[in-house]
């Protein structure tokens, strides 16, 4: 076992993967010799040259279509798009193209691809360096959408998603990048299923879902509040789409109670939809309203720094919001 | 326009007649597909009626089942050209089980065809642009001599996507032909109103690779443009724009109708310049078509088709259960 | 009154505000002298010229982009995107421009600016001529999102919209363009807020919130199962942001039992946010679980009729869940 | 690139001076602002240094609070020449209330001064140029005869969006210039990987509108193009493209550090050939500006600075409720 940090544990699988399998590449701006701007990337294409890490022109959409016409011949692209508020010009690609190839050809012709996604705020982003953007995508039937909260599934949910044969959106809280460290085995392979949650904390009185950095202060808050006599089991959905019902509802089946956060904007937000399984599927279980606990519906993180506290999440909001369901 | 010289001796008389074959049995069926709409039979068309001689000539430019072709919806006669059959695309015209594109999932003539290395595209337009690119990007990584043909329509090449696609090609000089079959129009919107250009050929001065445009109702001048840019491609020569001119002698789609934008004069003069006809006169000036073959070629071509009409009423529609799947990779039934 | 079709209701809503306010203007693909493949603006270009009923080049994201510049220099842009599933181009200009604009500027710009597009299946379009959108969009602050189900609320709502000053996006159920009719007066101006829902069948035993065309099909479903003494409250959303929350949560507390219809895919769709809300506000009200009936999470309507059946809902399939929930 | 012959002639000493002060203004608040992040005073800064003369040259070709203009982040001297003070630029770097581009909301240097037609952008780069487009059309639609100029960097100009807003503008004729400043860099990736062109004025035959290349380091040769270009589309002549060769002097942001990717000795050679300083020799030489006024300047440009510096430490942060608005145009406080 080694410590290391969450963007280390990326790297290490980009490292891996690409050794692994020569279809693997990445492709991206500034992936090159600049190794990428928060250094995912960094001492790949020192290793591995400019083919296989490719510097693209500044032209999201085109990371995207080209990846997806290489995936189409064969090969294993792993995109970077280089902030998630900048996902949107590739968009049509995403979701028109890569998500409905597999159906639209009746499973003639598929686009296996990686897209890595720094997302989040509470690094004075402002509104276009914040933005969290699984709701859109997590909507898309077609595609996969991951969110690692440890460097242990950074790692490895990464090399799974490169070997999975359907396009994934995989969303890296970028904030904790440096800030989250763990524990990753050095002499085995890592490799964490797409798919099933984890319970990353038992508890009974009520069940807090959570993914990316707003996992990271779940903990906190649950841990602070467990000093109060409150026993919060964390669910770390890990998966986004599709989904871990399973555990979900056998979580709230536990607790009766159902708390869920995530720094996005509150409307329509990806908590609607963990909301809406449990309206219609834990109705005789939960013994309280479920509650979402998310960003503002404000149009996105401001930039100065009493605003950004306004906006963002945190574990003294989470464990206000843990109070008071418990409470109930 | 390239200066036209009597291109026609570079070929042999067999491609010649196959180039004109294949013109007249995808007009046929075309044309066959109208009356079905016509009759209520079936729900939507679009046609390729007049872009047969670019499409042909493009086609077989190529090397079949080995190259890569990334086709847009109004390419009936290259998909033709290339190995596909009128009984697999009036499958599709009628929505019926097994339809090789999408498994009757798309509408007609959104073409995939998986063993010809054709691939699916979707509606939107200029989508398969960045798609053609990749798969070159792909080819030239991987050190294969294959090439890549993507086509499209002139209007669609005021999307973004399509600026992109052609401009990663021509940084990267990838073995891609972006053919480009320009009717004028854009369902109603002429050319003017798309681009202050001349040419959509014209473009590539702007990014950095070479464009030319054609006379697309000539299909043999088609297949020396593209055969140009097809080899300076698999050399190593990077990517080409190739316009060819075409006539849409129809409207949009079915579910157009163009008198309120085009005058019934202007139409009548496309229709006097009919690719097939100027085709056959040519092989007729020639001696390579005889009158004799002209029928056969026609009686041919109409069996086929009736052929393929009653080959896809009496097929059976997909199963319901067709449609749940397969929304992921791993849910392909023979995965 | 005079009996009108919802397509001739748009249209006399753009003739009236073209009419009105020599700063509204028509821009979007064969919206010329073609009029729309739709037939929407019909008659508008010869009557107001090519100034004002503008045919753009064959690309949605400058549809916006341009629309949004002329806004901020005053004008009222009407962008038409031709089908809903072509809107995914211009994602990002309306979602990372138009609706952050005004807060981003401290509210010194706005883009006042309506969107109109056609949406929706159930006529042999296939996977690209069918597609539901509202939920990417009703999940962005900034947005309004509005969606008539009659030619008496297209009109109002659409004259609504041109004179609201944000950027707005205007949902037409293109299946019944033709297909529903209904009153509309002639001699008074008719307009209808951005906002409020619209109860359009009082009820007691359950509330049907849908919108669109599927209102259409829940009423016929209500009508049907009354003869089998379930007394259905249909709720018409209309304006699906900013929701009405409180004709809904007014509603279910009355009822007790929500079933929330909509054509598009069911995981992250738009009845998701309906759900998280009553399970967050409506817990002591609920008699039963919340119920969502909505296109299967496939990437897209199928073309071949049999699997377009199968996809699209209709009134069968509403009254069959009205059924359900109502014997729960 | 154009012969720049003599070009200072054309313009009057005063305003010389003034592009040169301008010139220092922008570098000596730049300069200072970087000091602030070395200290650890504040969260970032993005910088013009290299790009002033310019912007400088192209903000005085203009009618200033008449003709519009749709910026991008390294556009400070440009700002502050269109009459934006260093004042106003301290609020927005601290995050202070009432910093006039977004009341705090956005980052740093991401400009909107309404007072001066100075629009609002994001930071998705490319997504103002379709604005740019807009406005022109607006113009043109309503008779007025305001001008939009628009400034963009070279990597930008790969996007989708910049295409298509060029091609309206082309199409339409519209009165809009797209300045481009290429500093060869966008970010870590070098011009030859975002086209193919030699340089982006080469695009502009590819669209239809006039496209130029010129001298970025030299305020006056970048006036007279601007104002040629500006003057075009007054008049009615359509959009044109104007690159102006500059440097970026520093790494793209706070945030980057550009060892990586290019020499120090590239970096040095690049300093040799200060816009400043050649500006300030030429002038010198000319006799325009003495050792005195020099001097003058210099510290004219310092006392500015700090007080811009001191007004915006003492000024203090926006209340916590004014994140919470404007979401939507009616919630703004003066409605
Ligand atoms: C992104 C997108 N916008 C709009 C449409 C609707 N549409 C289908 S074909 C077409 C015109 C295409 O014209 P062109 O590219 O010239 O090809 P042609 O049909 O003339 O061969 C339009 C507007 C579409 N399919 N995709
Ligand atoms: C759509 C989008 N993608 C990526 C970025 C991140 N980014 C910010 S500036 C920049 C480089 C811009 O280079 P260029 O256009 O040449 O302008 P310069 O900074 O050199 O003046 C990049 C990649 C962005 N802001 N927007
Ligand atoms: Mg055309
Ligand atoms: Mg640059």
């Amino acid at each position: 076992m080694t410590e290391m940090t969450l963007i280390e544990g990326l790297r290490q699988a980009m490292d891996e993967e690409l050794e692994r399998d020569e279809r693997v590449f990445i492709v991206g701006q500034d992936v090159g010799p600049r190794g990428g701007v928060f250094r995912a990337t960094q001492g790949l294409y020192e290793k591995y040259g400019e083919d296989r890490v490719v510097d693209s022109p500044l032209a999201e959409l085109s990371i995207i279509g080209i990846g997806i016409g290489t995936a189409l011949y064969g090969m294993r692209p792993i995109c970077e798009i280089q902030f998630a508020d900048f996902i949107y010009p590739a968009f049509n690609q995403i979701v028109s193209e890569a998500a409905r190839m597999c159906y639209r050809s009746g499973g003639e012709w598929i686009a296996p691809m990686v897209i890595r996604v720094p997302y989040g705020g509470g690094i004075g982003g402002g509104l276009y360096h914040s933005q969290s953007i699984e709701a859109f995508f997590a909507h898309v039937p077609g595609l996969k959408v991951v969110v690692p909260s440890t460097p242990y599934d950074a790692k490895g949910l990464l090399k799974s998603a490169v070997r999975d044969p359907n396009p994934v959106i995989f969303l890296e809280p970028k904030k904790g990048y440096r800030l989250i460290r763990g524990e990753v085995p050095e002499d085995e392979e890592v490799l964490v299923p797409i798919g099933p949650g984890r319970i990353s904390r038992e508890g009974t009185d009520l069940t807090l879902f959570a993914y990316g950095m707003m996992h990271h202060y779940a903990m906190e808050a649950a841990e602070r509040v467990a000093q109060e006599g409150i026993d919060v089991e964390v669910v770390d959905l890990r998966t986004l789409k599709p989904v871990d019902r399973e555990t979900v509802l056998a979580s709230v089946a536990k607790t009766g109670k159902a708390l869920i956060v995530h720094e996005d904007n509150l409307t329509g937000g990806y908590g609607a939809e963990i909301a809406a399984i449990l309206a219609e599927e834990a109705f005789a279980d939960l013994d309280a309203p479920v509650r979402r606990l998310a960003g503002p519906d404000v149009p996105a993180m401001p930039f100065s720094h009493p605003l950004q506290d306004w906006f963002m999440l945190d574990a003294d909001k989470i464990a206000d919001a843990i109070r008071e369901l418990a409470a109930y | 326009m390239e200066a036209q010289e009597d291109l026609q001796v570079d070929l042999k008389p067999e491609t010649l007649l196959e180039m004109y074959w294949l013109m007249v049995l995808s007009r046929r069926l075309d044309e066959r597909t109208w009356v079905l709409h016509r009759q209520g039979k079936i729900a939507f068309h679009i046609s390729s009626i007049g872009h047969e001689a670019a499409q042909v000539g493009a086609a077989m430019a190529l090397r079949r089942g080995q190259d890569w072709v990334v086709p847009y919806y109004r390419d009936l006669a290259m998909m033709l050209a290339l190995g596909f059959t009128p009984k697999e695309f009036m499958l599709g015209v009628m929505g019926k089980k097994g339809e090789p594109n999408s498994g009757a999932r798309q509408m007609p003539s959104h073409w995939s065809i998986r063993r010809l290395n054709i691939v699916s595209h979707s509606s939107v337009v200029a989508t398969q642009a960045p798609h053609a690119s990749g798969i070159a990007l792909a080819i030239k990584m991987r050190g294969d001599d294959a090439v890549v043909l993507t086509s499209i329509g002139e209007g669609s090449t005021a999307q973004g996507e399509w600026y992109e696609a052609v401009n990663w090609a021509a940084i990267h000089r990838l073995p891609v032909v972006f053919m480009v079959e320009n009717n004028l129009y854009a369902i109603s919107v002429r050319q003017e109103r798309q681009m202050a250009v001349e040419q959509v050929a014209d473009k590539a001065a702007g990014l950095g690779l070479p464009g030319v445009t054609v006379d697309g109702l000539d299909a043999p001048v088609v297949h020396r443009a593209i055969t140009e840019a097809v080899s300076r491609a698999r050399s190593g020569g990077g990517p080409t724009i190739v316009e060819t001119m075409v006539h849409r002698m129809t409207p949009h789609s079915s579910d157009d109708d163009d008198r309120s934008y085009r005058t019934r004069e202007e139409l009548e003069a496309l229709k006097a310049q009919d690719p097939l006809h100027l085709q056959r006169d040519k092989l007729m000036d020639m001696g390579v078509l005889s009158q004799d073959a002209e029928r056969e070629v026609q009686e041919r071509a109409k069996r086929e088709v009736e052929e393929a009409v009653d080959f896809a009423t009496r097929a059976p529609y997909p199963e319901v259960s067709e449609a749940s799947y397969p929304v992921y990779a791993e849910d392909r039934i023979d995965d």
